[in-house]
Protein backbone atom coordinates (compact mmCIF):
# COMPACT_ATOMS: atom_id res chain seq x y z
CA UNK A 1 0.00 0.00 0.00
CA UNK A 2 1.68 3.47 -0.61
CA UNK A 3 1.86 5.49 2.31
CA UNK A 4 -0.67 8.07 0.80
CA UNK A 5 -3.25 5.51 1.55
CA UNK A 6 -2.69 4.11 4.45
CA UNK A 7 -3.02 7.70 5.67
CA UNK A 8 -6.01 8.41 3.92
CA UNK A 9 -7.32 4.66 5.77
CA UNK A 10 -6.18 6.60 9.57
CA UNK A 11 -7.37 10.05 8.66
CA UNK A 12 -9.93 11.85 11.30
CA UNK A 13 -13.29 12.10 9.18
CA UNK A 14 -15.97 15.19 9.33
CA UNK A 15 -19.36 14.28 11.23
CA UNK A 16 -20.86 13.72 8.08
CA UNK A 17 -18.72 10.91 7.32
CA UNK A 18 -18.58 9.37 10.71
CA UNK A 19 -20.35 5.74 11.67
CA UNK A 20 -23.17 6.33 13.97
CA UNK A 21 -23.63 3.20 16.02
CA UNK A 22 -27.98 2.13 17.09
CA UNK A 23 -29.53 -0.37 17.77
CA UNK A 24 -32.42 -1.16 15.55
CA UNK A 25 -34.21 1.46 12.51
CA UNK A 26 -33.60 4.71 13.54
CA UNK A 27 -32.60 4.42 17.29
CA UNK A 28 -28.96 6.21 17.63
CA UNK A 29 -27.36 5.26 20.77
CA UNK A 30 -25.19 8.57 21.16
CA UNK A 31 -22.02 6.99 19.93
CA UNK A 32 -20.06 7.24 16.95
CA UNK A 33 -16.62 6.93 15.23
CA UNK A 34 -14.74 9.73 13.40
CA UNK A 35 -11.70 7.01 12.38
CA UNK A 36 -10.67 3.87 12.45
CA UNK A 37 -9.05 4.03 15.66
CA UNK A 38 -12.21 5.06 17.33
CA UNK A 39 -13.92 2.50 15.29
CA UNK A 40 -12.19 -0.01 17.04
CA UNK A 41 -12.67 1.55 20.31
CA UNK A 42 -16.08 1.85 20.09
CA UNK A 43 -16.52 -1.55 18.91
CA UNK A 44 -15.32 -2.56 22.12
CA UNK A 45 -18.03 -0.59 24.05
CA UNK A 46 -21.29 -0.70 22.38
CA UNK A 47 -23.83 -2.71 22.98
CA UNK A 48 -24.00 -6.03 21.22
CA UNK A 49 -27.25 -5.14 20.13
CA UNK A 50 -26.15 -2.62 17.89
CA UNK A 51 -22.98 -4.92 17.02
CA UNK A 52 -25.73 -7.72 15.56
CA UNK A 53 -27.69 -4.77 14.06
CA UNK A 54 -25.19 -3.03 12.17
CA UNK A 55 -22.99 -6.20 11.11
CA UNK A 56 -25.83 -7.93 9.42
CA UNK A 57 -26.78 -5.14 7.84
CA UNK A 58 -23.83 -4.88 6.44
CA UNK A 59 -23.04 -1.52 7.52
CA UNK A 60 -19.86 -2.02 9.10
CA UNK A 61 -18.09 -3.37 5.48
CA UNK A 62 -20.09 -0.87 3.67
CA UNK A 63 -18.43 2.14 5.32
CA UNK A 64 -14.93 0.36 6.14
CA UNK A 65 -15.02 0.25 1.96
CA UNK A 66 -16.95 3.52 0.85
CA UNK A 67 -15.79 5.84 3.94
CA UNK A 68 -12.66 4.91 4.98
CA UNK A 69 -11.82 3.36 1.30
CA UNK A 70 -10.58 -0.20 3.33
CA UNK A 71 -11.09 -2.44 0.68
CA UNK A 72 -8.89 -5.26 2.54
CA UNK A 73 -10.55 -4.47 5.90
CA UNK A 74 -14.45 -4.54 4.77
CA UNK A 75 -13.57 -7.87 2.98
CA UNK A 76 -12.41 -9.33 6.55
CA UNK A 77 -15.47 -8.20 8.29
CA UNK A 78 -17.66 -9.25 5.09
CA UNK A 79 -15.90 -12.90 5.41
CA UNK A 80 -17.10 -12.93 9.52
CA UNK A 81 -20.00 -13.11 8.60
CA UNK A 82 -19.76 -16.75 7.00
CA UNK A 83 -19.30 -18.00 10.99
CA UNK A 84 -22.30 -16.15 11.81
CA UNK A 85 -21.02 -14.91 15.65
CA UNK A 86 -23.48 -13.22 17.83
CA UNK A 87 -23.11 -11.06 21.14
CA UNK A 88 -19.62 -11.64 22.89
CA UNK A 89 -18.35 -13.40 20.20
CA UNK A 90 -19.66 -11.15 17.56
CA UNK A 91 -17.71 -8.23 19.40
CA UNK A 92 -14.15 -10.32 20.08
CA UNK A 93 -14.05 -11.10 16.89
CA UNK A 94 -14.92 -7.85 15.14
CA UNK A 95 -13.08 -6.02 17.84
CA UNK A 96 -9.66 -8.37 16.98
CA UNK A 97 -10.21 -7.64 13.34
CA UNK A 98 -10.44 -3.72 13.42
CA UNK A 99 -7.59 -3.00 15.97
CA UNK A 100 -5.28 -5.67 14.39
CA UNK A 101 -5.84 -3.64 11.10
CA UNK A 102 -5.63 -0.52 12.95
CA UNK A 103 -2.67 -1.72 14.81
CA UNK A 104 -0.87 -3.22 11.22
CA UNK A 105 -1.31 0.20 9.48
CA UNK A 106 -0.06 2.49 12.59
CA UNK A 107 3.23 1.00 12.07
CA UNK A 108 3.79 0.94 8.32
CA UNK A 109 2.18 4.50 8.40
CA UNK A 110 5.20 5.34 11.50
CA UNK A 111 7.18 3.36 8.97
CA UNK B 1 -39.71 44.09 13.12
CA UNK B 2 -41.90 41.70 14.23
CA UNK B 3 -45.99 42.27 14.69
CA UNK B 4 -47.26 41.35 17.72
CA UNK B 5 -49.89 38.52 18.38
CA UNK B 6 -52.94 39.92 19.35
CA UNK B 7 -56.38 37.12 19.31
CA UNK B 8 -58.69 38.30 16.86
CA UNK B 9 -62.12 38.40 18.39
CA UNK B 10 -64.87 36.48 17.07
CA UNK B 11 -68.76 36.69 17.48
CA UNK B 12 -70.87 33.47 17.06
CA UNK B 13 -71.66 33.78 13.60
CA UNK B 14 -68.40 34.06 12.73
CA UNK B 15 -67.50 30.33 14.70
CA UNK B 16 -70.61 28.63 12.90
CA UNK B 17 -69.10 29.53 9.54
CA UNK B 18 -65.57 28.37 10.44
CA UNK B 19 -67.29 25.34 12.03
CA UNK B 20 -68.82 24.79 8.65
CA UNK B 21 -66.73 25.20 6.46
CA UNK B 22 -64.19 23.31 8.08
CA UNK B 23 -66.72 20.14 7.57
CA UNK B 24 -66.83 21.08 3.76
CA UNK B 25 -65.19 24.22 2.60
CA UNK B 26 -66.71 23.69 -0.98
CA UNK B 27 -69.91 24.71 0.74
CA UNK B 28 -71.13 27.91 -1.36
CA UNK B 29 -72.33 31.32 0.96
CA UNK B 30 -75.18 30.37 0.38
CA UNK B 31 -75.64 27.16 1.49
CA UNK B 32 -73.85 28.56 4.50
CA UNK B 33 -75.98 31.36 4.79
CA UNK B 34 -79.02 29.54 4.39
CA UNK B 35 -77.98 26.98 7.41
CA UNK B 36 -77.15 29.90 10.11
CA UNK B 37 -80.29 32.33 8.74
CA UNK B 38 -77.91 35.05 7.30
CA UNK B 39 -77.95 36.58 3.89
CA UNK B 40 -75.20 35.43 1.94
CA UNK B 41 -73.36 38.32 1.52
CA UNK B 42 -72.86 38.55 5.40
CA UNK B 43 -71.53 34.75 5.15
CA UNK B 44 -69.11 36.68 2.55
CA UNK B 45 -67.92 39.73 4.24
CA UNK B 46 -67.45 37.66 6.95
CA UNK B 47 -65.04 34.91 5.17
CA UNK B 48 -62.92 37.69 3.40
CA UNK B 49 -62.70 39.44 6.38
CA UNK B 50 -61.65 36.17 8.57
CA UNK B 51 -59.20 35.05 5.24
CA UNK B 52 -57.61 38.61 5.61
CA UNK B 53 -56.47 38.18 9.09
CA UNK B 54 -55.16 34.84 8.46
CA UNK B 55 -57.55 33.13 10.70
CA UNK B 56 -58.73 30.86 7.46
CA UNK B 57 -55.45 29.96 6.42
CA UNK B 58 -56.39 27.48 4.04
CA UNK B 59 -58.41 25.46 2.21
CA UNK B 60 -57.65 21.79 1.53
CA UNK B 61 -58.36 18.84 0.70
CA UNK B 62 -58.21 15.25 2.59
CA UNK B 63 -56.58 12.80 0.41
CA UNK B 64 -56.45 8.65 1.15
CA UNK B 65 -53.26 7.89 -0.26
CA UNK B 66 -53.46 4.58 0.65
CA UNK B 67 -56.65 3.82 -1.94
CA UNK B 68 -54.47 5.05 -4.31
CA UNK B 69 -51.67 2.72 -3.65
CA UNK B 70 -49.06 5.18 -1.93
CA UNK B 71 -47.81 2.99 0.90
CA UNK B 72 -45.24 4.44 2.74
CA UNK B 73 -44.54 3.82 6.26
CA UNK B 74 -45.11 7.07 8.83
CA UNK B 75 -42.34 6.95 12.06
CA UNK B 76 -42.58 9.01 15.39
CA UNK B 77 -38.88 10.31 16.03
CA UNK B 78 -37.62 11.86 19.45
CA UNK B 79 -34.07 13.54 19.09
CA UNK B 80 -32.47 14.28 22.58
CA UNK B 81 -30.22 17.26 21.72
CA UNK B 82 -27.59 19.48 23.75
CA UNK B 83 -30.02 22.23 25.06
CA UNK B 84 -28.13 24.87 22.86
CA UNK B 85 -28.51 23.27 19.70
CA UNK B 86 -32.42 22.13 20.05
CA UNK B 87 -33.51 25.16 18.16
CA UNK B 88 -31.22 24.40 15.39
CA UNK B 89 -31.71 20.84 15.12
CA UNK B 90 -35.23 21.33 15.09
CA UNK B 91 -35.11 23.72 12.17
CA UNK B 92 -32.93 21.43 10.34
CA UNK B 93 -35.21 18.83 10.47
CA UNK B 94 -38.36 21.52 9.42
CA UNK B 95 -36.11 21.63 6.16
CA UNK B 96 -36.52 18.27 4.95
CA UNK B 97 -38.94 16.75 2.76
CA UNK B 98 -39.09 13.94 4.48
CA UNK B 99 -40.06 15.27 7.57
CA UNK B 100 -43.57 16.45 8.23
CA UNK B 101 -44.04 17.91 11.51
CA UNK B 102 -41.75 19.10 13.56
CA UNK B 103 -42.01 20.26 17.68
CA UNK B 104 -39.67 20.48 20.52
CA UNK B 105 -41.12 19.25 23.31
CA UNK B 106 -40.77 19.02 27.64
CA UNK B 107 -41.08 15.96 29.66
CA UNK B 108 -38.82 14.69 32.31
CA UNK B 109 -36.13 15.56 29.52
CA UNK B 110 -36.29 18.17 26.88
CA UNK B 111 -36.75 16.92 22.96
CA UNK B 112 -37.50 17.31 19.40
CA UNK B 113 -40.69 15.01 18.54
CA UNK B 114 -40.97 14.93 14.55
CA UNK B 115 -43.12 12.79 12.32
CA UNK B 116 -41.39 11.20 9.47
CA UNK B 117 -42.51 9.39 5.75
CA UNK B 118 -40.52 7.40 3.69
CA UNK B 119 -40.74 4.33 1.37
CA UNK B 120 -39.64 1.59 3.35
CA UNK B 121 -38.04 0.90 6.28
CA UNK B 122 -34.31 1.58 4.85
CA UNK B 123 -35.07 4.45 3.40
CA UNK B 124 -36.49 5.28 7.04
CA UNK B 125 -33.12 4.57 8.53
CA UNK B 126 -30.83 6.23 5.75
CA UNK B 127 -32.72 9.69 6.55
CA UNK B 128 -32.09 9.39 10.06
CA UNK B 129 -28.54 7.72 9.77
CA UNK B 130 -27.44 10.21 7.58
CA UNK B 131 -29.11 13.33 7.90
CA UNK B 132 -30.51 13.38 11.57
CA UNK B 133 -27.76 11.20 13.56
CA UNK B 134 -25.02 14.02 12.26
CA UNK B 135 -26.11 17.21 12.89
CA UNK B 136 -24.71 19.18 15.73
CA UNK B 137 -26.11 18.42 18.51
CA UNK B 138 -27.99 15.40 18.36
CA UNK B 139 -27.24 13.14 21.12
CA UNK B 140 -29.61 10.43 20.85
CA UNK B 141 -32.52 9.24 18.58
CA UNK B 142 -35.47 7.54 19.40
CA UNK B 143 -37.78 5.96 17.04
CA UNK B 144 -41.42 4.40 16.61
CA UNK B 145 -42.77 3.01 13.28
CA UNK B 146 -46.21 3.77 12.87
CA UNK B 147 -47.58 0.06 12.34
CA UNK B 148 -51.67 0.93 12.61
CA UNK B 149 -53.29 4.35 12.84
CA UNK B 150 -56.99 4.22 15.12
CA UNK B 151 -57.57 7.97 14.61
CA UNK B 152 -56.09 10.99 12.88
CA UNK B 153 -58.00 14.00 12.55
CA UNK B 154 -57.80 18.08 13.14
CA UNK B 155 -58.56 20.00 16.32
CA UNK B 156 -62.40 20.28 15.66
CA UNK B 157 -63.71 23.99 15.97
CA UNK B 158 -66.83 23.86 18.68
CA UNK B 159 -69.08 26.46 18.83
CA UNK B 160 -68.88 29.08 21.41
CA UNK C 1 -68.40 -9.06 4.74
CA UNK C 2 -65.33 -6.73 4.91
CA UNK C 3 -64.46 -5.25 1.45
CA UNK C 4 -60.59 -5.56 0.68
CA UNK C 5 -59.29 -2.56 -0.15
CA UNK C 6 -57.97 -2.22 -3.49
CA UNK C 7 -55.68 0.25 -4.95
CA UNK C 8 -57.32 2.85 -7.34
CA UNK C 9 -55.41 3.87 -10.42
CA UNK C 10 -55.00 7.04 -10.98
CA UNK C 11 -53.68 8.76 -14.00
CA UNK C 12 -51.14 11.50 -14.04
CA UNK C 13 -54.33 14.24 -14.47
CA UNK C 14 -55.87 12.87 -11.89
CA UNK C 15 -52.65 13.47 -9.74
CA UNK C 16 -52.35 17.11 -10.77
CA UNK C 17 -56.06 17.47 -9.78
CA UNK C 18 -55.76 16.32 -6.63
CA UNK C 19 -52.53 18.12 -6.03
CA UNK C 20 -54.01 21.49 -6.81
CA UNK C 21 -57.32 20.62 -5.14
CA UNK C 22 -54.92 19.98 -1.42
CA UNK C 23 -52.96 23.77 -2.71
CA UNK C 24 -56.74 24.92 -2.53
CA UNK C 25 -60.12 22.87 -2.30
CA UNK C 26 -61.98 26.33 -3.62
CA UNK C 27 -60.55 26.50 -6.82
CA UNK C 28 -63.61 25.61 -9.55
CA UNK C 29 -63.55 23.07 -12.22
CA UNK C 30 -63.04 26.03 -15.07
CA UNK C 31 -59.59 27.25 -12.86
CA UNK C 32 -58.65 23.62 -12.48
CA UNK C 33 -59.36 23.13 -16.30
CA UNK C 34 -57.18 26.18 -17.37
CA UNK C 35 -54.82 25.21 -16.00
CA UNK C 36 -53.65 21.73 -16.95
CA UNK C 37 -55.90 22.40 -20.40
CA UNK C 38 -58.90 20.42 -19.94
CA UNK C 39 -62.30 21.34 -20.27
CA UNK C 40 -64.03 22.09 -17.13
CA UNK C 41 -66.48 18.66 -17.64
CA UNK C 42 -63.17 16.45 -18.11
CA UNK C 43 -62.13 17.98 -14.41
CA UNK C 44 -65.96 17.64 -12.69
CA UNK C 45 -66.05 13.55 -14.01
CA UNK C 46 -62.77 13.05 -12.87
CA UNK C 47 -63.38 15.01 -9.59
CA UNK C 48 -66.84 13.31 -8.98
CA UNK C 49 -65.27 9.59 -9.54
CA UNK C 50 -62.47 10.28 -7.11
CA UNK C 51 -65.34 11.32 -4.61
CA UNK C 52 -67.31 8.28 -4.95
CA UNK C 53 -64.06 5.57 -4.90
CA UNK C 54 -63.18 7.85 -1.78
CA UNK C 55 -59.96 8.85 -2.44
CA UNK C 56 -61.29 12.28 -1.61
CA UNK C 57 -61.64 12.36 1.87
CA UNK C 58 -63.09 15.89 2.64
CA UNK C 59 -62.89 18.99 1.55
CA UNK C 60 -61.62 21.13 4.49
CA UNK C 61 -60.53 24.56 5.82
CA UNK C 62 -57.27 25.14 7.74
CA UNK C 63 -58.03 27.63 10.79
CA UNK C 64 -55.42 29.15 13.06
CA UNK C 65 -57.28 28.79 16.14
CA UNK C 66 -54.09 30.48 18.50
CA UNK C 67 -54.99 33.61 16.43
CA UNK C 68 -58.61 33.63 17.68
CA UNK C 69 -57.22 33.24 21.18
CA UNK C 70 -57.84 29.43 21.81
CA UNK C 71 -54.82 28.35 23.66
CA UNK C 72 -54.95 24.82 24.02
CA UNK C 73 -51.79 22.85 25.06
CA UNK C 74 -50.73 19.54 22.93
CA UNK C 75 -49.19 16.77 24.03
CA UNK C 76 -47.94 13.44 22.60
CA UNK C 77 -48.28 10.27 24.98
CA UNK C 78 -46.24 7.05 24.62
CA UNK C 79 -48.97 4.77 26.42
CA UNK C 80 -46.76 0.68 26.88
CA UNK C 81 -49.73 -2.13 27.19
CA UNK C 82 -49.90 -5.65 27.92
CA UNK C 83 -49.62 -6.83 24.26
CA UNK C 84 -53.15 -8.56 24.44
CA UNK C 85 -54.73 -5.19 25.28
CA UNK C 86 -53.33 -2.64 22.65
CA UNK C 87 -56.02 -2.93 20.52
CA UNK C 88 -58.43 -2.38 23.02
CA UNK C 89 -56.84 0.38 24.70
CA UNK C 90 -55.97 2.30 21.12
CA UNK C 91 -60.33 1.88 20.70
CA UNK C 92 -60.44 2.91 23.93
CA UNK C 93 -58.04 6.19 23.34
CA UNK C 94 -59.63 6.74 19.81
CA UNK C 95 -63.12 7.29 21.49
CA UNK C 96 -61.92 10.18 23.54
CA UNK C 97 -62.53 13.84 22.15
CA UNK C 98 -58.89 15.05 23.74
CA UNK C 99 -57.40 12.55 21.47
CA UNK C 100 -57.14 13.51 17.94
CA UNK C 101 -54.33 11.07 16.66
CA UNK C 102 -54.05 7.52 17.73
CA UNK C 103 -51.22 4.97 16.70
CA UNK C 104 -49.61 1.31 17.08
CA UNK C 105 -45.91 1.50 16.94
CA UNK C 106 -42.85 -0.74 17.22
CA UNK C 107 -39.77 0.44 18.61
CA UNK C 108 -37.70 -1.46 20.45
CA UNK C 109 -41.06 -2.07 22.43
CA UNK C 110 -44.81 -1.96 21.33
CA UNK C 111 -46.72 1.04 22.57
CA UNK C 112 -49.55 3.52 21.46
CA UNK C 113 -48.59 7.10 20.47
CA UNK C 114 -51.15 9.49 20.88
CA UNK C 115 -51.80 12.93 20.34
CA UNK C 116 -53.86 14.89 23.03
CA UNK C 117 -55.35 17.99 23.45
CA UNK C 118 -55.98 19.83 26.65
CA UNK C 119 -57.28 23.52 28.15
CA UNK C 120 -53.91 23.46 30.55
CA UNK C 121 -51.50 21.27 32.18
CA UNK C 122 -53.85 20.42 35.19
CA UNK C 123 -56.51 19.27 32.69
CA UNK C 124 -53.93 17.29 30.58
CA UNK C 125 -53.11 15.45 33.67
CA UNK C 126 -56.70 14.64 34.69
CA UNK C 127 -57.36 13.33 31.83
CA UNK C 128 -54.31 10.87 32.27
CA UNK C 129 -54.00 9.77 35.26
CA UNK C 130 -58.42 9.31 35.34
CA UNK C 131 -58.75 8.58 31.65
CA UNK C 132 -56.13 6.42 30.90
CA UNK C 133 -53.95 5.15 33.95
CA UNK C 134 -56.90 2.60 35.13
CA UNK C 135 -57.66 1.59 31.36
CA UNK C 136 -57.14 -2.44 31.64
CA UNK C 137 -53.97 -3.35 30.34
CA UNK C 138 -51.76 0.10 30.67
CA UNK C 139 -48.56 -0.82 32.02
CA UNK C 140 -46.77 2.86 31.66
CA UNK C 141 -47.51 6.15 30.25
CA UNK C 142 -45.09 8.85 29.62
CA UNK C 143 -46.05 12.18 27.99
CA UNK C 144 -44.11 14.87 26.44
CA UNK C 145 -45.63 18.31 26.48
CA UNK C 146 -45.16 21.00 22.77
CA UNK C 147 -43.64 23.98 23.54
CA UNK C 148 -43.29 25.20 20.40
CA UNK C 149 -44.20 23.82 16.98
CA UNK C 150 -41.65 24.18 13.72
CA UNK C 151 -43.71 22.68 11.25
CA UNK C 152 -47.05 20.87 10.75
CA UNK C 153 -48.24 19.78 7.14
CA UNK C 154 -49.86 16.99 6.02
CA UNK C 155 -48.20 15.03 3.50
CA UNK C 156 -47.59 16.94 0.22
CA UNK C 157 -49.25 15.01 -3.05
CA UNK C 158 -46.59 14.68 -5.77
CA UNK C 159 -47.43 14.62 -9.21
CA UNK C 160 -46.57 10.95 -10.37
CA UNK D 1 -66.18 5.69 63.85
CA UNK D 2 -69.46 3.31 63.14
CA UNK D 3 -68.15 -0.14 61.89
CA UNK D 4 -69.13 0.07 58.26
CA UNK D 5 -67.58 3.68 57.97
CA UNK D 6 -64.29 1.86 58.71
CA UNK D 7 -65.15 -0.90 56.47
CA UNK D 8 -65.85 0.97 53.49
CA UNK D 9 -62.13 2.94 54.55
CA UNK D 10 -60.63 -0.37 54.19
CA UNK D 11 -62.80 -1.66 50.99
CA UNK D 12 -60.76 -3.11 47.76
CA UNK D 13 -61.41 0.02 45.53
CA UNK D 14 -62.27 -0.47 41.52
CA UNK D 15 -59.69 0.03 38.49
CA UNK D 16 -61.38 3.21 38.32
CA UNK D 17 -60.71 4.84 41.69
CA UNK D 18 -57.31 3.19 42.14
CA UNK D 19 -54.48 6.18 43.04
CA UNK D 20 -52.10 6.11 39.86
CA UNK D 21 -48.60 7.23 40.63
CA UNK D 22 -46.85 9.86 38.39
CA UNK D 23 -44.07 11.26 38.30
CA UNK D 24 -45.16 14.46 36.73
CA UNK D 25 -47.62 15.39 34.22
CA UNK D 26 -49.06 12.77 31.96
CA UNK D 27 -46.13 10.31 33.48
CA UNK D 28 -47.10 7.17 35.03
CA UNK D 29 -45.09 4.63 36.74
CA UNK D 30 -47.57 1.74 36.64
CA UNK D 31 -47.83 1.60 40.02
CA UNK D 32 -51.15 1.76 41.83
CA UNK D 33 -53.26 1.44 44.93
CA UNK D 34 -56.49 -0.17 45.14
CA UNK D 35 -56.50 0.35 48.75
CA UNK D 36 -55.75 1.94 52.19
CA UNK D 37 -53.46 -0.77 52.91
CA UNK D 38 -51.69 -1.31 49.45
CA UNK D 39 -51.57 2.72 49.40
CA UNK D 40 -48.86 2.46 52.74
CA UNK D 41 -47.41 -0.47 50.78
CA UNK D 42 -46.76 1.64 47.59
CA UNK D 43 -45.86 4.99 49.69
CA UNK D 44 -43.04 3.14 51.02
CA UNK D 45 -41.91 1.64 47.55
CA UNK D 46 -42.07 4.28 44.83
CA UNK D 47 -39.61 6.79 44.11
CA UNK D 48 -39.72 9.52 45.98
CA UNK D 49 -39.80 12.00 42.80
CA UNK D 50 -43.78 10.20 42.52
CA UNK D 51 -44.11 11.25 46.11
CA UNK D 52 -42.87 14.72 45.86
CA UNK D 53 -45.27 15.28 42.64
CA UNK D 54 -48.87 14.19 44.12
CA UNK D 55 -48.32 15.45 47.31
CA UNK D 56 -47.25 19.02 46.72
CA UNK D 57 -50.35 19.07 43.78
CA UNK D 58 -52.44 17.94 46.81
CA UNK D 59 -53.61 14.61 45.29
CA UNK D 60 -53.28 12.20 48.23
CA UNK D 61 -54.87 14.16 50.62
CA UNK D 62 -58.04 14.62 48.03
CA UNK D 63 -57.94 10.92 46.94
CA UNK D 64 -58.12 9.65 50.53
CA UNK D 65 -60.52 12.78 50.98
CA UNK D 66 -62.86 11.87 48.21
CA UNK D 67 -62.31 8.31 47.10
CA UNK D 68 -61.48 6.35 50.60
CA UNK D 69 -63.77 8.98 52.71
CA UNK D 70 -61.15 9.22 55.21
CA UNK D 71 -61.53 12.88 56.15
CA UNK D 72 -59.40 12.27 59.35
CA UNK D 73 -56.18 10.91 57.42
CA UNK D 74 -56.54 13.39 54.36
CA UNK D 75 -56.40 16.24 57.25
CA UNK D 76 -53.41 15.25 58.26
CA UNK D 77 -51.53 14.37 55.41
CA UNK D 78 -52.22 18.22 54.84
CA UNK D 79 -50.56 18.87 57.62
CA UNK D 80 -47.58 17.62 56.80
CA UNK D 81 -47.17 20.14 54.23
CA UNK D 82 -46.17 22.43 57.13
CA UNK D 83 -43.15 20.84 57.44
CA UNK D 84 -42.09 20.73 53.85
CA UNK D 85 -40.67 17.22 53.73
CA UNK D 86 -38.75 16.12 51.01
CA UNK D 87 -37.14 13.46 49.28
CA UNK D 88 -36.62 10.34 52.02
CA UNK D 89 -38.19 12.06 55.19
CA UNK D 90 -41.17 12.68 53.11
CA UNK D 91 -41.19 9.24 52.02
CA UNK D 92 -40.98 7.91 56.16
CA UNK D 93 -43.20 10.81 57.54
CA UNK D 94 -45.99 9.90 55.19
CA UNK D 95 -45.50 6.40 55.39
CA UNK D 96 -45.68 6.34 59.16
CA UNK D 97 -49.08 8.54 59.01
CA UNK D 98 -50.73 5.95 56.30
CA UNK D 99 -49.78 2.82 57.77
CA UNK D 100 -50.95 3.82 61.28
CA UNK D 101 -53.77 4.62 60.52
CA UNK D 102 -54.39 1.76 58.83
CA UNK D 103 -53.17 -0.61 61.36
CA UNK D 104 -55.32 1.58 63.43
CA UNK D 105 -58.32 0.80 61.55
CA UNK D 106 -57.87 -2.34 60.78
CA UNK D 107 -57.64 -3.08 64.42
CA UNK D 108 -60.85 -1.52 65.19
CA UNK D 109 -62.43 -3.64 62.01
CA UNK D 110 -61.20 -6.83 63.60
CA UNK D 111 -62.63 -5.48 67.04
Amino acid sequence: MTPSSVARILRKLSRENAFYFFTSIGNYIGENAVSLEEFAKKIGEVNTKSLEFHFYRGDFEKWVAEVLEDGELAEEIKRLKNLKPVRDALRSQLHLIVSKRFERLRKEFLG
Amino acid sequence: MKLKKQAVSLDSLDWKILQALQENSKQTYTEIGRRFGVAHSTVYDRIKKMEENDVIKKYTTVVDLEKVGVKNITAIMTVFTDPKESENVAKRLSEASEVLEVSTSLSEELSIIAKVVAKDQDKLHSFIALGVAPLPGVLRIRTSIITRKYKEKELLIKRK
